[in-house]
């Protein structure tokens, strides 16, 4: 069987033009690699909301990001001045992954 | 003059999307399609612009009117600023935001009443896309120290994003390309002139479709839009607007630049500004700074600022 | 009449999407885009219909053909349904969510056969775009009556979704840029004329490119469609002709007219009725109906219904 | 350490012109956030599809519902119902979010 | 309660022009369904990336699956020899499934 | 020359995306835009050229000229893989990779050098569209042939992707509206000419500020590309144009139809090419081959390139 090795699935909801500074992030806690998915919409408590490219303003956009649990706690803990006052919604899950020595 | 705009295909698009929205119609204009009407308005805009100064020359008028550009940009935000204080309520942080967006100014409401003057014979002077280009960011480096003042030290994450204000799109396309149109000049931009100019009109037409549509629907979702906002929403671009076209007058600007500077002053940026503030002052709402300058201030400017500059314009000139 | 019509660029471009997907080609356009040309068409069919409209006046013609379009969206599907449960073999619900596309209309295809018929000299009067818009919904109507004939009472969740029904894309912007069309006249619609006039024959050729490969993958996809199925996606459109170019002829309608509403009552429908059946009929199978009015019935048409309903008018007019 | 909680992460796939309908089922059960995620393609056993904003009734999306376990449950027996007619793929999975309590 | 069953949940990264690679895999190892997640950019140790349809060749997306274990593990077999020169990133997580039967 | 290109919208438009790029502006194009002009530019191409065939016939020059091309798509990667392998130190894989980049064919730069030709009245044959078409894939698979020299048995999973190959977008849109072209003629082409002809540089402008962007990128985020890679980005392409250009001149082509040969032969696919690597070398990286064709050999050409392969045909014509 092939090996695979536990590692923290993480994922960042975050406003489009924030993102670039959340990955300024990740990089500081020296995590190399992340995805960024397209969201279409959504709703929160602070209302709905559609992508829109023209006023770029209002799009959100989710980081995805797989990390060993260390890297996932030094992340978290640099996130935590922003994560209200950029409205982050920060999820982390255990995930298995195939040649995990990368992460 | 209300009336003829409203007879306009241009403003109807604009009605007709506002009412789908407001309708709850699914009518939606893919993204994509949206940012791409909007790169080609702006490099038209450009490019158009670029060539008449590069037929006109830099002129006198030029560069009186690109100081005066400038300085309102500065200055407007302070007055917003201290009405949304007291009569709007605002935090410091939110009346800071807020106030950088009606110093800055819409491109689309420009291109409008371009069209729209144009048809009336008051087509403004080709500058004024540069002056058009120049107002986009001062705004936004009052309206942060406005919303800082008093401040010890910012830090520095949340200091003024220089780079990304100076190297945003669309201040890079619209200067580009009107130096592109300086370059080329009228022979240069012949060959490319029937993409340019003869199907601007008609894009406008659909791109305003769809900023009805994403008006109306933004207006619909805000929720944290008081009375007191909606009316300075509208009474801010009034003042601005005034104050606008008095400057363009007074500085001797012929009537149809003057009431485009009058129009420029009246409008509230939401593509720059927004996008700037998200990164600056991201604890300020959001909701707030778009549902007053996307939900209310464009389109009072599109059905009637731009006619009421227009005519001030006319009467003082 | 055919051949003339296979070397139109317009059709050339759809038989080359059509065969670009049977060869699995990777050849796709972005959806965005599409989307975009289906607005623009719309726009611009709509326009030209209400400006039209705005020179000739609400005649008498135009009355009575929108009457007889309402009628032929509201009972074709009567038909339709019939063969479908007794040749077709479907259930009650597939058969009513069928009957409903075929009853309703395809607007690109109307905007093909027009291009196609005006460069014969036949074009149809401008006022077939007010029936094309009236036609889209009332068959939404009966045939969801059909599918739920017999049923006690229907579950609010099922019921009819008048709201999406009645503001939906397609209805709305047909609908508002006829009026824009009608308010603004041929004055106000010159200006932006270079748009929407000049540049149609070429959106259509690239928008029918992508229609063929979607067409095509639709058909090579669907799995569920049975010989019997085919046959009827060919058989319903060619009766629902018959029946339109005859009531057209009988109602009085000039030729062009005529043949405009053989081909409305022959095109399906793969907008807005699947939208809306996807809500009120979740239970039928999205497979069958697309599969049959996009995959089969919708390049039948393009290809031979206008030129056999057109030659079918010419003989009775 | 930052403080987190447990949570249900719940991916309903689900035809996009009936997305509302599934929106409008989260509220119902005190939903108050969710959002939407942009599918390109996919197969399965009834043939495949790719998204195509012309006939818009093929296209498919994933609404990505964070919740708490008790709204959890009632979302899934609310859509109990319609989860064959409406052809739903909806998953549950634990995570552990980050200024949990707004869930 | 509505029962679910324990399913796994495959996300695969990959660059977009091999997608039908990976999916003709999934056939191959009797997997029925998979749906496409559009990724809009990202980086990684070779550098950033952003999806650009003119070139086509740099684009990724994520292939996400919901599959038994038992053909989880048959589709990791299959994907062993293509894992580093496609260049997948693979994860694998456990999900309560609703009408997990189909799986 | 060179100065008279860089006073042309059309490059001035590269130069700003290029320059938007490296000053890390957020200025982007949405994709969708991209393609959706990348599919108007290959249609309006192909029919143009297949209008200019269908008045012209099929002449010994086009049969002379394919021949030519097809020779040199098959043989310049020859040349470039030693190149690559001893002064460029690449794996064999790699260098298989990249060469067939190099002796394939990139559309943009023929459209672009055709603009700018054509403006100084030196517009090549139409028959050069189906040159380019032709020259397309036999680069890929001598490339496969070069990366795979020596190997036992490939296994089916690595082999040349034929199919994809055969029937990759661009070929097949490129042989097709050429084809459509051929079969409606100048009349047929008549009513769709707004949108492919009078638009054309228009758009070719808006695409090439998106190819500047692109390629800027492209350069700046690769990471593997050492100093003897870009040497050879630019020798490789100035090599490969003076062959075709010679090459061009010697069968006896028309001065402008031998520097479009000569500037399809300088030119590196980054489309067909890549899309097929990812396929049948997976193992290769797309870093190298793209940042070399993208972002090196694509701006070199379209700047200096175009320019050079012209003045070298008329000083051997
Ligand atoms: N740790 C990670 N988390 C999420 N996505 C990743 C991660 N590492 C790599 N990726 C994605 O995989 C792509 C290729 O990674 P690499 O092979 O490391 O360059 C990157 O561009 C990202 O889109
Ligand atoms: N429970 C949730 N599950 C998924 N997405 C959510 C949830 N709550 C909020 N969101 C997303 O986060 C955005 C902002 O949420 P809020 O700050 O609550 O307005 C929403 O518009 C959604 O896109
Ligand atoms: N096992 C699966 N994993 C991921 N997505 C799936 C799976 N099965 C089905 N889907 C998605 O659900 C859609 C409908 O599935 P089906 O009802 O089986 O045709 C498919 O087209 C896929 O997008
Ligand atoms: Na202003
Ligand atoms: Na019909
Ligand atoms: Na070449």
């Amino acid at each position: 069987m092939i090996q695979t090795v536990m590692r923290k699935r993480i994922e960042i909801l975050v406003d489009t033009p924030l993102a670039p500074r959340i990955v300024a992030q990740l990089k500081a806690v020296d995590i190399s690699g992340w995805s960024l998915i397209h969201v279409d919409s959504g709703g929160g408590r602070s209302g709905e909301w559609q992508h829109d490219d023209v006023t770029g303003a209002s799009a959100k956009t989710i980081l995805l990001v797989i990390a060993s649990e260390a890297k996932t706690e030094k992340l978290v803990e640099a996130l935590a001045p922003v994560l209200d006052s950029y409205r982050l919604l920060l999820t982390i899950s255990d995930v298995q992954v195939v040649r995990g020595e990368r992460f | 003059m209300i009336l003829d705009t409203l007879t306009s295909p241009v403003i109807l698009f604009f009605v007709l999307g506002f009412l789908a929205a407001l309708l709850k119609s699914d009518l939606s204009i893919p993204e994509a399609f949206a940012k791409a009407m909007s790169i080609y308005l702006m490099a038209a805009i450009g490019l158009k612009g670029g060539v008449a100064v590069a037929s006109s020359g830099v002129t006198s008028d030029l560069i009186v009117a690109a100081i005066a550009g400038l300085a309102l940009s500065f200055l407007l935000p302070v007055i917003a600023f201290a009405l949304l204080r007291q009569f709007g309520g605002l935090s410091k942080i939110d009346a800071g935001a807020v106030a950088a967006h009606y110093g800055s100014v819409s491109v689309v409401t420009f291109v409008t009443a371009t069209e729209i003057l144009t048809g009336r014979g008051l087509g403004p002077a080709g500058y004024m896309v540069a002056v058009l280009a120049l107002m986009e960011t001062p705004a936004i480096i009052s309206g942060l120290m406005l919303a800082k003042r008093g401040e010890k030290q910012t830090n520095a994450n949340a200091g003024t994003p220089w780079h990304e204000v100076l190297t945003n799109a669309s201040v890079i396309l619209l200067v580009g390309s009107f130096a592109i149109g300086v370059i080329a000049g009228a022979d240069g931009f012949a060959p490319v002139k029937p993409l340019f100019d003869t199907g601007f009109r008609g894009v406008l037409c659909l791109f305003l479709l769809d900023m009805g549509l994403i008006a109306a629907r933004r207006l619909v979702q805000s929720r944290k839009v008081t009375w007191r906002l909606v009316a300075l929403a509208i009474t801010i671009p009034i003042l601005n607007g005034v104050i606008g076209t008095v400057t363009g007058t007074f500085i001797g600007l012929d009537i149809a630049s003057a009431a485009a500077l009058g129009i420029l002053a009246a409008s509230a940026s939401y593509i720059a500004v927004p996008a700037a503030m998200r990164l600056a002052l991201p604890e300020a709402d959001p909701g707030i700074y778009l549902s007053m300058s996307l939900g209310i201030t464009f389109p009072f400017n599109i059905i009637f600022g731009i006619s009421i500059f227009a005519a001030l314009a006319q009467m003082l000139g």
